[in-house]
């Protein structure tokens, strides 16, 4: 693993606000991490920021947003002061996105084939035939049967678990050395969870790639991923890694933990989280 | 200072969300809905210039300089002048009051048509979308079959079946403007129709007509009147169309149309005769659209 | 308190008919917790759905407390049996009915009197504060509706609450918050629930019998201690309880 | 602007109705008949009383004043090459009576019919064409008849091979001639243009125009500004301010046609209230015979209360009448009407009918008489006497006082099936008073011109006196503007204009 | 354990394709002939109620009773409704409209020899405010809320707003009367008339097809003021469509995904966010274009255009019966007819169809 030191991805102080009629509280405030070639979990509950976050470091924000940030630097380069051209080859390239629902994040009227290869023509400057045989050999990396009936499928015709390795192929493509992932897994059932979790997994470590995770199932994130971000209120409330979750010391962490059921640990009631303002201010 | 101390007590008690009683809430819905829309200054003006236009025409008597019956043949096709603001027509009219009086017909259709459609599209769209079926394949024929005519033409098969006249005008119009209002009440009741609330209020005993008068009604109601507000432009397009050709309201009473349309006899001679009405014709019709395009914005967020 | 006899339920005509639930036998005990788990598109809502009255194709037998129910039609007494909570707190309550509208129509449906002291009390056993009566669904958060919709559920005093994934879309502390509640309200009023989730976790927490779909069919049925033991048969749910409980990086699932 | 060998003519041809001159009745149909088709005889426009040869050469009148024999002008061919006989003449008459169309009413008045128009009328060679009168009439009626636009006559050979189903050609001629005039058919499109070409060998001469157009141009506007800038040399639908505007400039020649006619109020003689003469009478006192003398009727009428137009014999100018509502509220209060009534008053679209009624619902209403003004075509309402009060004009195709007279002062059954409602007098249900039609009658069949002209005057004396149910106004006129490039081109009374004696510079 | 990779419902419903097919083309023929049965009743039922008397209509006003009855009995006036009705169906079916009492002439070549007139109007309106239309919607959609929004919006709202007939007006006074830019109404000057018989009827084509210059520019100059107010009036309606289409797109999670690939604005309008569209556009062309002859009935008034318009309106005032008839059924035909059309293009667009 080359150069562990520098990490891939380096974040102070972000602080995201979004223009609103009201002076309102930013949605994501002071938040600092790094991510390296490692899988990092993001965990909160609904609105603490987490897609935010993983948004504003693509700069796929809408652009009345205001993004600011002591350091905001992928690969030693300053993100937030680059020109739109540069940003878009980074975008794809060397940086990648994976949404969470295929039905709705592919293009309906275009074919699977077409979306995927539409990446690799953008940023390789590959000819149409050697863009297809990349596709193809990406949706094999996907473990995709009969790669070449399916790249002639459009999305309403692929079920949720292919469209989310279609997804994975079209981001991953270009090798990209950071991936953002915002919940992928959360439209799909337990089973083909699974599967894409697999593929991703291996296609990660194959490549060494640095993986974003965002999520709110705090057990896949606890299984998954090597260290874990706990979000509240647009902070980062706590910072761990995956295997020492249950040792976690701040009270959100703690409450989100009680407050799942647990097929294991039965428990006769749940403990409800006690909302504490200091959280957020911090 | 007390004076402001009081309305902001009323502010205060209109924007407070932990409502004591319904009416609060209501008129704290009625509030926040005001807020949205005068923010939005074209949808005002739209709404100003109908609240002065509704004006003119009730108080026409008042608002009008002179009689707009009075002719005098002395005094035909003079341009716009201190005694006469728009000039007067080919028979000494002063178009000024013609236009004004004529503001009453044109409301007059304007809302007698959009009365007359709205519970009929409104019946007949949530008839057709709540009860599905065979009722949904008969409404839905009938209203491809006035849906195959441009409104216009059909309008003028029909005035000019009917007859002309303003009352006459009116049912034409109507005849072509419910057949829009029940497709979209139609459409917005199916989606509705699987929704959960009315799926629970179904699992919980509620009949075909509650089920259509207090669940669904309500929700088309915005799309609907956003939906009859523009048609009142459209309407108002309509009817001068009518007009323009001879088959709208019958002399003398003055309607726009017919007035731009009579002038166009004079046309090189004494501008203003046509020039004035379309130029009324189309700030009233754009007002509609203002207003229905501000209502769209703040009822209807999905369509911003 | 529910019986299924040999359940079928089929949407569609001719060349197009799709068998969503096929010949399905169960039955539920009075105070019981039964839940109901499988896969997307298994037809746990269909089934859930011919229970509450919703679905009307149905072949088979149904009674619910002892009476036979038909599928087209519900006496108002059959209907008021039964009630049903739904997935989606968004879409469940009506946009532009305040809280006490949407609390109130049900009874005004069955004719019952004394309305304000019945809503005040429906609100109180869900943990709502009485002034929310007047507000409206987008003044609350998901929680709350959920709350509501429960509430809804229980002013007309049913034997069985039919539950449709309650927490699914809602984040764990909340969801932690409606589970409770659901506990406590079964432990009160002695209700009868049937609860469908995608969680085994879910189900397991409430539940001490679970059902595990699949295609339209049971598979088995096994009880809460079964499944924390891992003594279930099944490999569908054995697979269905291993997905619950996290990723597990093995190569295997893969080639599936 | 238009090319000096071709004439450009704007009409409106909304009324027209195909081109079979045994067929069309509209004014604008006539002008293009008049000149695809020739006639036995022909009326100067200037001279309405002194029939002239066209086709025929010549022609006796026999002593009892019931026998014409017309003889046959020698070489004329029609358009299609085939010589013009007196076998295509009495064919061409006794073809407008069997259609029985509109237009046969020219021959059926005074007694033609099926059965007896073929021995009535007939060739007895080539160039001799005999026309027997079933009963005895003024000879300047027949001759009048027989230069109208339906007495054209048409090429017999050439329609043979043109027709469908025993219709005489009436199919084929709806759109193309047969005729052997001046002009033959080139396009036609209903609504929208007319073209004609000259006829090379017509029989005086070839015209100097090579080609006449007409347009469909409803609108007064857009024939002024075509005829300010040259791409029109004829127009005819101009509203009296356009023509106001060219007259003080004086650019344009307008002729006033005379249109042998009157704008006319009828008064439903079957309305309790319209049929007291009180009332009658009191209608004649609301038109503002002055004002819209001087404004709206400035060029399509003349100031007229009678009922002969000015130029025939018994023409008289008296005027009694003026706008006095005094006096009309007074005769409502002795007719039991102080306070008015209301009624409907049904008008023509268009100029000026619009205008004039409008100032007629104006003043009305100052006497307390409520107008309800509806507007479209109402004639069949008329027609059918169900109406309050119907505002129109009428127009003739025989340059006869009798022609008008007829219509307006003859109605031997006012009961309601009777088979006269092409008479004026009988829509109104007006009892015409038996003297005044006795007069009328009698004028007819006078064939002594000068007695004839005396008995016109005490008609139309007599009418005047009558408080007639319908009020006559305005003798009607029909205006052409005509740019100063041309010449010859003269409007005719009875609708014959004639392109070949158009010239331009 | 199969897991459920390919759910492909148009593919599983295709076990047993063709009686499926044929069922669907079975109930949409009978949607449209239902449809059609209806539009013949109900313009027969229009042209039964004109309050004027057709017969007069033909014979003017001076006649006798004989001339009456025999035209009252050749117009079918003396049977029943419902024998005139049904004699009325089973002429339509014969495509004979009977004659027009106006023209004189078979409704039919009547409407064979106006309607091109109308197209070639509509066409090139609709072309025009296609082309002029979308782009700007689109563009309005993408830089929402700067001034070319504004601007768009605006130039919308008016043409939404305004009176076809009064803006056709205005434009005559100032471009014919007083500048004398455009002709004053008509297809074609007076000496280019009949010059050119073609086999499409509409004279711009004609004219090229025969290489007659001079024909096609006089057409063109001709037809320019009306097609460009009736292309004018179709461009505000078809950039308002286009801009909300375009706005609820770009909202779309897709068009996030475009983003996050690195593709840059313009692939990411027209290459996806438009393509997502075009079936909606496709629409709303159509209604549009249903919508123009609408317009092109007043607009053919102001303009002298011998087409469609003029010839219902004519036909109207005239109470010429037939020809209402034959009319407005065509006019009806032709939206049933287009609307019949986008459905099958919808086929080929949209793969969700499919
Ligand atoms: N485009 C936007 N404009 C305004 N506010 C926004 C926008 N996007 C997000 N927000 C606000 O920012 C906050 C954080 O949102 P974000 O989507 O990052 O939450 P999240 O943690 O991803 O939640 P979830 O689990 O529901 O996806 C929320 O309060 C949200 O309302
Ligand atoms: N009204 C209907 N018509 C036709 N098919 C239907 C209908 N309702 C449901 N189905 C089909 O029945 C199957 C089962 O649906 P159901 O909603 O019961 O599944 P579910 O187990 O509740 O899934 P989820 O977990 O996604 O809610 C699905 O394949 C669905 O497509
Ligand atoms: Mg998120
Ligand atoms: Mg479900």
């Amino acid at each position: 693993m080359p150069d562990q030191a520098t990490p891939l991805l380096s974040v102070r102080n972000l602080t995201v606000t979004f223009p609103s009629l009201h002076a309102s509280a930013p949605a994501v405030r002071g938040v600092n991490f790094d991510v390296g070639r490692e899988k990092v979990g993001i965990i909160g509950e609904s609105g603490s920021g987490k897609s935010t976050t993983g948004r504003a470091l693509m700069r796929l924000l809408p652009k009345a947003t205001r993004i600011t940030a002591d350091r905001l630097q992928f690969r030693g380069e300053e993100i937030l002061p680059l020109s739109d051209r540069r940003m878009r080859e980074i975008r794809g390239h060397s940086m990648a996105m994976i949404l969470q629902d295929p039905k709705y994040s592919l293009n309906p009227v275009m074919t699977v084939g077409e979306q995927i290869a539409e990446t690799a023509i953008l940023h390789e400057k590959l000819s149409r035939r050697a863009a297809r045989e990349r596709t193809l050999e990406m949706l094999e990396k996907v473990h995709i049967r009969e790669p070449e009936r399916v790249m002639g499928l459009y999305p309403h015709e692929v079920s949720g678990g292919m469209g989310q390795r279609i997804m994975i192929s079209m981001m991953l493509i270009t090798r990209p050395a950071l991936i953002i992932a915002d919940e992928p897994t959360s439209a799909l059932d337990v089973s083909v969870r699974q599967q894409v979790l697999a593929i991703l997994d291996e296609l990660v470590s194959a490549n060494n790639m640095g993986l974003l995770f965002i999520s709110h199932d705090l057990n896949l994130v606890r299984s998954f991923c090597d260290r874990v971000l706990i979000m509240f209120g647009g902070r980062i409330v706590e910072e761990l890694p995956a295997s020492q979750l249950e040792q976690a010391s701040h009270p959100y962490t703690r409450g989100l933990l009680e407050a799942l059921p647990s097929l294991l640990h039965p428990k006769d009631r749940l403990a409800v989280l006690r909302r504490d303002p200091a959280w957020a201010e911090g | 200072m007390s004076m402001t101390h009081k309305s902001q007590g009323l502010r205060d008690w209109l924007l407070n969300e932990d409502f004591s009683s319904p009416a609060q809430a209501r008129a704290h819905q009625a509030y926040v809905t005001w807020l949205r829309f005068s923010a939005n200054p074209l949808a005002l003006g739209g709404l100003v210039f109908v609240i002065l236009l509704s004006l003119a025409a009730w108080l026409a008597p008042f608002v009008a300089t002179h009689d707009p019956l009075q002719q005098d043949l002395a005094r035909a096709l003079l341009p716009p002048s201190g005694q006469n603001w728009f000039g007067t027509d080919e028979l000494g009219r002063d178009v000024y009051s013609r236009l004004v009086w004529g503001a009453r017909t044109t409301l007059y259709i304007a809302i007698l048509v959009t009365v007359i459609v709205g519970p009929i599209g409104f019946v007949i769209g949530a008839a057709a979308g709540y009860v599905g079926g065979w009722a949904d394949t008969v409404l839905m024929r009938i209203t491809d079959i006035f849906l195959a005519f441009p409104s216009l033409v059909l309008a003028l098969a029909f005035s000019a079946a009917l007859g002309p006249g303003i009352e006459n005008a009116v049912i034409a119009i109507a005849l072509t403007v419910w057949p829009p209002v029940a497709r979209l009440v139609r459409a917005e009741t199916l989606t509705f129709r699987k929704a959960d609330f009315v799926v629970a209020a179904e699992l919980q005993g509620a009949g075909v007509l509650r089920i259509m008068f207090r669940y669904i009604v309500p929700l088309c109601a915005p799309s609907v009147v956003i939906r009859l507000t523009l048609n009142m432009a459209s309407i108002i397009l309509t009817a001068a169309g009518l007009g323009f050709l001879g088959l709208g309201a019958q002399p003398p009473s003055p309607e726009w149309g017919a007035m731009a349309a009579q002038g166009r006899q004079y046309l090189l001679d004494a501008w203003w005769l046509t020039a004035i009405p379309g130029m009324a014709i189309l700030l009233v019709s754009l007002a509609f659209n203002l207003l229905g395009d501000g209502l769209r914005d703040i009822l209807d967020p999905k369509h911003a | 308190m529910i019986a299924i006899e040999n359940l079928t339920i089929s949407f569609g005509r001719g060349s197009k008919t799709s068998h969503v639930v096929r010949g399905i036998d169960m039955a539920v005990n009075k105070g019981e917790c039964f839940g109901l788990v499988g896969e997307s598109g298994c037809g746990k809502s269909t089934l859930l759905g011919a229970i509450a009255g919703r679905v009307k194709n149905w072949q088979g037998a149904i009674s619910i407390a002892g009476e036979q129910v038909r599928p087209e039609k519900r006496s108002h007494a059959q209907l008021r049996r039964q009630q049903m909570v739904f997935q989606d707190p968004f879409g469940s309550l009506h946009p532009r009915h305040t809280i006490g509208r949407i609390l109130l129509e049900p009874l005004v449906m069955h004719g019952i009197g004394d309305r304000d002291a019945r809503v005040e009390k429906a609100l109180e056993q869900v943990s709502l504060p009485t002034r929310f009566r007047f507000r409206y669904p987008h003044q609350l958060s998901g929680g709350q509706r959920q709350r509501v919709a429960i509430a809804r559920a229980l002013i007309l005093e049913p034997e069985i609450l039919l539950l449709d994934e309650p927490t699914s879309a809602l984040d764990v502390s909340i969801q932690a918050e409606i589970l409770n509640l659901l506990k406590d309200l079964r432990e009160r009023a002695g209700l009868t629930y049937v609860l469908v989730s995608h969680d085994m976790a879910v189900v397991a927490h409430l539940c001490d019998r679970i059902a595990v779909m699949k295609d339209g069919q049971l598979v088995e049925i096994s009880t809460r201690q079964a499944m924390i033991d891992n003594e279930v048969q099944h490999p569908y749910t054995r697979m269905l309880r291993e997905g619950s409980l996290g990723y597990r990086p093995q190569g295997a699932a893969i080639t599936a | 602007a238009t090319p000096p060998d071709q004439l450009v003519i704007a009409i409106n041809m909304g009324s027209m109705r195909g081109l079979d001159p045994h067929e069309a009745n509209q004014i604008e149909s006539a002008e293009i008949l008049a000149n695809l088709y020739d006639r036995l005889v022909y009326f100067e426009p200037d001279a309405l009383n002194e029939a002239k040869p066209q086709l025929a050469e010549a022609w006796t009148i026999s002593e009892d004043g019931k026998t014409f024999t017309f003889t046959l002008r020698e070489g004329v061919t029609f358009h299609s090459g085939n010589p013009l006989t007196a076998e295509d003449a009495a064919w061409s008459l006794a073809r407008l009576v069997k259609l029985g169309l509109a237009p046969a009413i020219d021959l059926r008045q005074w007694g033609y019919n099926e059965s007896n128009v073929d021995t009535l009328i007939r060739a007895t060679d080539a160039r001799t064409l005999v026309v027997e009168t079933p009963e005895p009439w003024s000879p300047g009626l027949i001759l009048g008849s027989l230069a109208s636009s339906a007495c054209s006559i048409v090429d017999r050979a050439f329609l043979a091979d043109k027709e469908q189903d025993g219709d005489l050609g009436r199919a084929y001629l709806q759109a193309s001639d047969a005729g052997s005039g001046p002009f033959s058919l080139r396009t036609w499109r209903a609504n929208d243009i007319m073209m004609a070409d000259a006829f090379a060998s017509y029989w005086n001469g070839a015209p100097a125009m090579r080609r006449v157009i007409m347009r469909h141009m409803p609108e007064s506007s857009v024939q002024r500004l075509q005829l300010d800038t040259g791409d029109l040399d004829v127009a005819t639908r101009l509203s009296s301010t356009d023509l106001d505007v060219f007259e003080k400039a004086g650019t344009i020649d307008i002729q006033k046609v005379q249109g042998f006619g009157f704008y006319y109020v009828a008064l439903n003689q079957k309305d309790d209230i319209l049929s007291i003469p009180q009332v009658r009478e009191a209608f004649r006192y609301l038109i503002d015979y002055d004002g819209l003398a001087s404004t709206i009727m400035r060029y399509y009428g003349h100031k007229s209360q009678t009922v002969i137009p000015s130029g025939l014999p018994g023409f008289l100018e008296d005027m009694p009448y003026s706008l006095n509502i005094d006096k009309a509220k007074e005769l409502l209060a002795e007719a039991g009407y102080p306070d008015g009534f209301s009624k409907v008053l049904y008008i023509g679209p268009g100029t000026p009918y619009f205008e004039f009624a409008q100032s007629l619902q104006a003043n009305a209403a100052k006497a307390g008489i409520t107008l309800d003004l509806q507007m479209g075509d109402y004639l069949s309402r008329f027609r059918e006497r169900n109406f309050d009060i119907f505002m129109g004009r009428s127009g003739e195709r025989l340059p006869d006082p009798h022609a008008i007279l007829q219509s307006y002062a003859t109605n031997a059954d006012n009961s309601d099936g009777a088979p006269l409602s092409g008479l004026l007098a009988w829509r109104s249900a007006w009892d015409v008073p038996k003297e005044l039609q006795e007069l009328v009658v009698a004028a007819a069949r006078e064939t002594e011109p000068a007695q004839r002209a005396e008995l016109y005057a005490e008609v139309n004396a007599l009418y005047l006196k009558s408080s007639p149910a319908l009020i006559t106004s305005f003798e009607r006129f029909d205006v052409k503007a005509v740019s100063k490039r041309v010449s010859g081109y003269v409007g005719h009374p009875t609708w014959l204009t004639r392109w070949d004696t158009v010239s331009k510079s | 354990m199969s897991s459920p990779e390919l759910t492909a419902p148009s593919r599983k419903a295709a076990d047993n394709p063709l009686p499926d097919i044929l069922r669907k083309i079975a109930t949409s023929g009978a949607a449209i002939l239902t449809t059609l049965f209806g539009l013949l009743l109900l313009t027969f039922i229009i042209g039964r109620m004109i309050p004027a008397d057709p017969v007069l209509a033909i014979l003017g006003d001076n006649y006798d009773q004989a001339a009456y009855d025999r035209v009252y009995s050749e117009l079918g006036l003396d049977r029943s409704v419902p024998e005139q009705f049904f004699s009325y169906l089973q002429s339509i079916a014969r495509f004979d409209f009977g004659q027009s009492n106006v023209t004189r002439n078979s409704v039919a070549a009547d409407l064979a020899r106006v309607f091109p007139a109308t197209l070639e109007l509509a066409i090139l309106a609709i072309v025009i405010g296609t082309v002029l239309g979308v782009p700007l919607g689109i563009a309005s959609a993408v830089k929402r809320g700067t001034w070319i929004d504004h601007l768009g919006r605006i130039v919308a709202l008016l043409g939404y707003s305004a009176p076809i007939f009064w803006l056709g007006t205005m434009v005559m006074l100032i471009f014919y009367a007083r500048l004398g830019w455009i002709p004053g109404g008509g297809r074609i000057d007076l000496y280019n008339d009949g010059l050119v018989v073609g086999p499409t009827g509409m004279l711009i084509l004609d004219a090229l097809l025969a290489g007659e210059w001079e024909v096609f520019w006089s057409a063109v100059h001709h037809i320019a003021a009306p097609a460009l107010l009736l292309g004018y009036a179709a461009m505000a309606y078809l950039s308002r469509m286009s801009r909300s289409f375009m706005l609820e797109q770009l909202n779309q999670e897709y068009i996030l995904t475009a983003r996050a690939k690195g593709l840059g604005e313009r692939p990411i309008i027209w290459k996806h966010a438009f393509r997502n569209i075009r079936v909606q556009l496709l629409t709303v062309i159509t209604l549009a274009f249903c919508g123009l002859l609408d317009g092109a009935v007043l607009i053919e008034t102001v303009f002298g255009w011998p087409g469609l318009g003029q010839y219902l309106t004519a036909a109207l005032f005239y109470a010429d019966m037939n020809a209402i008839l034959g009319a407005v059924l065509l006019i009806g035909l032709i939206s049933i007819l287009i609307n019949l059309l986008t459905d099958v293009v919808y086929r080929f667009v949209d793969p969700r169809t499919r």
